[in-house]
């Protein structure tokens, strides 16, 4: 209720099992940066292996010994399981415990209640339980690489039948995934409650920042697109748990035994569709609240409204709609008929519509503009290009015919990259920078932030441009060792290549780490409104106190009021009435 | 949606009413269950009456008639996801006709 | 001798390819990265244009309105007339000759691929053109796919484990089962790619272009390698095509010989080489093409290929009269 | 409790109509759609593409309809007076509100009482798929359904595994439910002339698979099981929220009446929904 009631709450209560939107939004934060820190750290040792197959791993090979990495004649060198659990945990972290949890949990829990005029979220406690149920399914996560047998090694897709017949990782997998999905229920419904029904005084719909309206359509996706995972996820933990046959059909013969003691009679398709159910939705939960992200930036500091605000916001429902029936383009290869193939790509070309509409109104905004050049508008322009080539990509991907040569190669694993990683963790890193004075009233450094930037916006492009021309050249995914085959072995430069800009690229984000924390305790301090920004998060004092805004806001304009002619200032916050 | 006491009490014989049907309904399904119907009638018939007794439980007990379109868009939204979820994969495994193979013989035929 | 650039050969861009369907899957890869480029690039330049001429300077003020762009309407339009054309006139037709027409019964070679960890069961029908009945009760060591000796349309069948041999200018039909896990058949050169998936039987059909024989292909990606870019992992693959020595007339590198079996053994060869003075090694592919396996099937699913030998429709009827004269079961494999 | 006023959470806002709670509720309903939705979905594809045999052509061949109508009864009977129970409060009267609040508890306790011996019966039910045929009242079968008698041989089940492994022979009393094709004889026909007391012995080395009706079964008991059980346990949550606001609701009866009342409200709206799975689950599983 008051401010000093809340400030006699012991520390626990404040800052661990914590009810107030900030403090979780920045439990996510943190909690979301160490996965992805981690994941990336995986890849690392997996890109070893990719550019000097069975050699010995320098330095750390040694250190890892376990599952993951076996001692042959030639050193410690990764296993194939080792290799798989690596790959299969990688996409596993950085999706449900990297990206997400940041994009949605971290920025979204933070910003939107700001952002809505609201004092909180909706259901406070619920919110604490989603963080809690995401932060335990985490743990499990990585309990699964300490049990026998190693982490989850059958992809972060997990096809059965080898899904169900792999180690005990990929139960803890399951029982982590239950988890994490819970979490996001549990936060999509609150997010959704508190956008329609705790924002503030005059914010009609067609008010909210763009970013509102990201979130809002990524929450209904979380909610709607996980839980047929949820079903998935249970039918496989009754497979491998209760010998049910649900993604097992009759007359399995396993390492050259029959299987006679199960019932048979499921389907490896089943789980297929099921996953990608959620898994295609799930693109656009890593990619709409990054858009949401640029988009704010964008307006911030080009210091004029966004290009086409309304075309946007139905773009982005548009797209989130669309984001439901496009799935089974990740079946192609599965032995579809003419008819759903022909739908599939149909709807895969009509969803790609609304993606080039929200990046046109997104560049046409950069016109008339008067840009500064922040470290947040660098990393948000830089999403840009590396959006629309990622985006680009999905063309051939999208159409079944090309999609023969290029399915499961690293063109997919290029293309996916570049819309993930060039470009969501981009747009988060922006946020990061963004809204960091917000949370802590200290500015990141500028130098140390271009320090960040441009060291990593060459090497993110060195590691995944060449993977567009190593599947081009045929090569597949997952593959522990491709010199193993011919046309792999014919572009192995290109590995080298972009393993080192892999390793180059932990490197560079040295700077953002020493940055983010010397930034907390010696940044620069600034006022509420470092960014000179409209939208309303920016009228709560830095860092918000518990309850957020001193007084109640009432919104009475749109949310890019910048330049506009005959004012004082070249912003106009959402709060103020414009001077007639 | 009813607030006042007085708007409640008129509710409770619709309470009544409706608990009685579903417990009519139920009897009927499952009279019909038993009759050995062809499949396609059967499953037509179950479903028919599982609908009604859904639609009676939605719209009485979880007062679904007096609610606003909002929550109506939103299930309907499901249904929709839903129907895609039963239809599309339905299509995936039964549309190919492999049956074209010189002869019968295989490993292991669906 | 062919025309060196006739079927292409490893190397940055599509490999070499071999099949009639895989001109449209090319050339659809094609027109689509033209397109993608052409939208890139005049995107790119406007990008930068902005960046440029709308910074932040003194005296420059950023403008609330904007005349309405009606440009940005035209170029979606103009995407999505493109994406019409690409479905409906590449993709579709392309599709439908791959997935929805298979060849007659009467003119195709049906060949049974049972896929299972981590290997490719091969099962040729032999001169017959008839399968023998397979069952799991009969599955052995040397009998991967449970072949029932007892049938007697099985007496001339012919099994082999990564071992794929096909004729040119033939309509290949290939029925696909998968024993344990998901796998995918995936002949890159082929543009054939079809997941294989237990409790199902799928078909993928092709035809391979007259004259692609293994040893018309293996003679046109021979290549000579300076012997300064010279890696094990590049040519690990490959044989030589004549033979090498040392000053004191030692062969180090025999003709139809490789650079070794690993990296070590490779890199003191090549070392060797180059302190011969040998200048430059000509090599060529030991197979040009090969069946891989596309899809996640354990931790050996890298090592799931298949050496695939292509010979003239003569040639492959002699290799399966000879194959099934031998005992049914191959020793060799 | 360190709480913040959070608009809505009691009064209805103008544009839903609805407070918090219920808006969530009802977008936590939505979620459950999808949910049970897929699992439906999972149900009509095995179904569909069950291989021939493999599925039983009528439920009542293998579930006990008796025990699942009175069932489906019980949970109508706990949606009326879950519903009176907040009509009860709503008109101020507390009493009957838990006295109604009581009763939707005990009927989800006997549901659940129910479903208990139902599941029991399925675990001491067994079936034996034979290498070659054996007589069953004159006719051939490749598998035999029914009860072990208590002479055969302890069942033990292999480690990690469900299944039981061989035993050296087994003891069944046939008793002709879910037969599925023999040598040219149809399960259902065979279900009907049961009536064969003479336990038949088989002998391990003619034991192709031998198994309960437990959820590894078939992919219709495992579908049963799965969906039933996941049921099972929105009634257990159900339960544990109702027994919450039985014991709470004096106190919060004193405190904000309109608190407790949407509390009664949107447990209800739960309740609703565990009724109406089970309106779908029972023809599906019981009656096709």
């Amino acid at each position: 209720m008051s401010e000093a009631h809340a400030h006699d709450l012991p520390f626990w209560r404040k800052y661990v099992f914590s009810v107030d939107h900030k403090v979780i939004g920045i439990q996510y934060t943190i909690t979301a940066m160490l996965f992805l820190f981690l994941g990336f750290s995986l890849v690392s040792i997996m890109r070893y292996q990719l550019a000097y197959p069975g050699r010995d791993i320098p330095v750390i090979g040694k250190l890892l010994g376990g599952s993951i990495v076996g001692q042959t004649e030639t050193g410690y060198v990764l296993t194939g399981d080792g290799y798989n659990a690596l790959g299969a945990m990688h996409g596993t972290i950085m999706i449900f415990l990297g990206v997400v949890p940041l994009a949605v949990g971290g920025f979204g829990n933070f910003v939107l209640p700001l952002q809505l005029g609201a004092p909180d979220m909706a259901f406070p406690k619920l919110n604490m339980a989603s963080y809690w149920s995401f932060f335990a399914g985490g743990v499990v996560m990585l309990a699964s690489f300490f049990v026998k047998g190693g982490a989850a090694n059958s992809g972060w897709t997990s096809y059965p039948p080898l899904a169900d017949i792999a180690t005990t990782g990929q139960t803890m997998w399951l029982f982590g995934m239950v988890l994490l999905i819970t979490s996001s229920l549990l936060g999509s419904i609150n997010f959704i409650v508190t956008t329609v029904q705790v924002r503030a005084k005059g914010l009609s719909f067609f008010r909210f920042p763009f970013f509102v309206w990201a979130q809002l359509v990524t929450s209904f996706l979380l909610l709607l697109a996980f839980p047929p995972l949820e079903a998935a996820g249970v039918l496989q933990l009754m497979d491998r748990l209760a010998d049910t046959s649900f993604f097992l059909p009759s007359g399995l013969v396993v390492s050259g035994e029959v299987q006679t003691q199960i019932s048979g009679g499921g389907s490896p398709l089943l789980w297929q569709h099921l996953f990608w159910f959620l898994a295609h939705p799930e693109v656009y939960v890593l990619i709409l609240p990054a858009l949401g992200i640029v988009g704010e930036v964008i307006a911030n500091n080009t210091r004029k409204p966004l290009w086409g605000y309304k075309s946007l916001v139905f773009a982005t429902i548009f797209l989130g709609f669309m984001s439901f029936i496009v799935w089974a383009h990740h079946m192609f290869m599965t032995g579809m008929g003419q008819t759903l193939s022909t739908f599939f790509q149909a709807t895969t070309m009509i969803i790609s519509v609304p993606s080039v509409i929200i990046l046109t109104c997104m560049i046409i905004s950069l016109w008339g503009a008067a840009i500064r050049y922040t470290v947040p508008m660098l990393f948000a322009l830089a999403f840009l290009p590396m959006f629309a080539i990622g985006g680009l990509t999905g063309l051939p991907l999208g159409l079944t015919t090309s999609d023969i040569q290029l399915h499961d190669t690293y063109y997919v694993i290029g293309h996916f990259h570049y819309v993930v990683a060039p470009g969501t963790l981009f747009a988060l890193f922006a946020g990061v920078y963004y809204w960091f004075p917000k949370a802590t009233g200290r500015k990141m450094s500028d130098f140390l932030g271009k320090l960040h930037f441009w060291p990593s916006f060459i090497f993110i492009n060195g590691v995944f441009l060449p993977m567009f021309f190593i599947g081009m050249a045929g090569v597949l995914r997952r593959q522990f060792d491709q010199t193993e085959q011919l046309h792999g072995a014919a572009v192995q430069g290109l590995t080298v290549m972009a393993s080192w800009s892999a390793w180059l690229l932990l490197i560079s984000q040295l700077p953002f780490i020493f940055n983010f924390f010397w930034s907390i305790f010696r940044g620069q301090k600034v006022g509420a409104n470092p960014w000179e920004a409209t939208t309303l998060e920016w009228f709560a004092p830095s860092p918000p106190p518990h309850g957020n805004f001193a007084t109640t806001p009432v919104v009475y304009c749109g949310p890019y009021e910048y330049s506009v002619p005959g004012q004082k200032s070249d912003f106009c916050p959402q709060n103020v009435a414009l001077e007639a | 949606m009813a607030s006042s006491s007085e708007e409640v009490r008129k509710h409770l014989k619709t309470y009544y009413i409706v608990f009685g049907s579903l417990a009519v309904l139920t009897i009927v399904t499952v009279t019909v269950g038993f009759m050995h119907l062809p499949i396609a009638v059967a499953v037509a018939v179950a479903m028919l009456i599982a609908c009604l007794k859904g639609s009676l439980v939605a719209s009485f007990f979880m007062h679904l008639v007096s609610e606003r379109g909002i929550i109506f868009w939103i299930l309907a939204l499901c249904v929709f996801f839903f129907l895609m979820l039963l239809l599309v994969p339905s299509l995936t495994f039964f549309e190919p006709d492999y049956s074209d193979f010189v002869d019968g013989v295989s490993g292991s035929g669906r | 001798m062919l025309a060196a650039t006739q079927y292409g050969n490893y190397g940055l861009w599509s490999p070499p390819m071999v099949s009639v369907h895989g001109d449209g899957v090319d050339s659809l890869i094609t027109t689509l990265h033209w397109f993608m480029f052409l939208l890139f690039v005049p995107w790119a330049i406007f990008f930068v244009y902005c960046l440029v001429r709308f910074r932040r300077r003194a005296g420059h003020t950023a403008s609330y309105t904007l005349p309405k762009a009606k440009i940005s309407k035209y170029g979606e339009i103009a995407v999505v007339i493109f994406e019409v054309i690409l479905l409906v006139g590449f993709s579709v037709p392309v599709w439908a000759e791959y997935r929805t027409r298979p060849p007659v019964r009467e003119d195709r070679l049906e060949i049974r691929m049972v896929a299972q960890q981590f290997q490719w069961n091969i099962h040729y029908a032999g001169p017959d053109g008839r399968f023998g009945r397979t069952s799991a009760e009969f599955i052995s060591d040397v009998n991967a796919i449970g072949l029932d000796e007892s049938d007697p349309a099985a007496a001339d069948d012919v099994q082999t484990i990564n071992d794929f041999h096909l004729p040119v200018g033939k309509d290949i039909y290939v029925r696909l089962t998968s024993m344990d896990v998901v796998h995918s058949f995936s002949i890159p050169t082929m543009r054939v790619k079809q997941d294989v998936i237990p409790g199902m039987e799928i078909p993928v059909w092709f035809k391979i272009k007259e004259d692609a024989t293994s040893e018309n292909l293996r003679a046109e990606m021979t290549r000579a390698y300076p012997i300064g870019r010279v890696r094990w992992d590049r040519l690990r693959h490959h044989i030589a095509t004549e033979d090498y020595k040392d000053r004191t007339g030692q062969v180090l590198l025999a003709k139809g010989g490789s650079l070794g079996g690993t990296f070590k053994a490779g890199a003191e060869l090549i070392d060797k080489l180059r302190q011969a003075g040998v200048a430059e090694i000509s090599m060529q592919p030991r197979h040009p093409l090969e069946l891989v396996c596309a899809q996640l099937c354990g931790n050996s699913h890298f090592t799931m290929k298949a050496q695939l030998v292509t010979h003239t429709p003569e040639g492959f009827d002699e290799w399966i009269a000879e194959q099934s004269k031998e005992v049914t079961f191959d020793e060799d494999f | 409790m360190s709480t913040v006023a959070i608009p809505h959470d009691i009064e209805p806002h103008p544009m839903t109509g609805m407070y918090n709670g219920k808006f969530g509720l009802w977008l936590f309903l939505a979620s459950e759609v999808m949910l049970f939705g897929a699992l439906f979905s999972t149900y009509v594809l095995l179904r569909v593409g069950a291989p021939a045999g493999t599925w039983p052509a009528h439920g009542s061949e293998i579930l006990d309809i008796p025990k699942a109508t009175f069932n489906t009864l019980v949970l109508i009977g706990s949606s009326v007076t879950m519903v009176l129970a907040w009509a009860s409060l709503k008109m101020n009267d507390v009493a009957k509100g838990r006295l109604f609040l009581l009763i939707t508890f005990l009927l989800a306790g006997t549901f659940l009482v129910v479903k208990y011996f139902e599941y029991r019966d399925k675990f001491h039910h067994h079936e034996v798929f034979v290498k070659e045929p054996v007589l069953v009242g004159g006719k051939e079968y490749m598998n035999v359904s029914g009860h072990l008698t208590e002479d055969s041989p302890a069942l033990t089940r292999a480690p990690r595994r469900w299944a039981f492994s061989i035993p050296e022979y087994v003891l069944i009393v046939a008793d002709g439910k879910y037969a599925a094709e023999g040598h040219g004889e149809s399960g259902a026909e065979a279900g009907a002339d049961h009536g064969h007391p003479e336990p038949i012995r088989i002998e391990g080395s003619n034991i192709h698979r031998l198994t309960d009706y437990g959820p590894w079964h078939s992919t219709f008991l495992a579908t049963y099981f799965t969906l039933t059980g996941l049921h099972g346990l929105h009634i257990v949550g159900g339960m544990v929220v109702i027994f919450y606001l039985l014991v709470a609701s004096p106190s919060m009866w004193n405190g904000r009446r309109e608190k407790l009342i949407n509390r009664v409200e949107c447990t209800g709206l739960y309740w609703h929904f565990v009724d109406l799975v089970w309106i779908f689950l029972f023809p599906v599983f019981y009656l096709l």
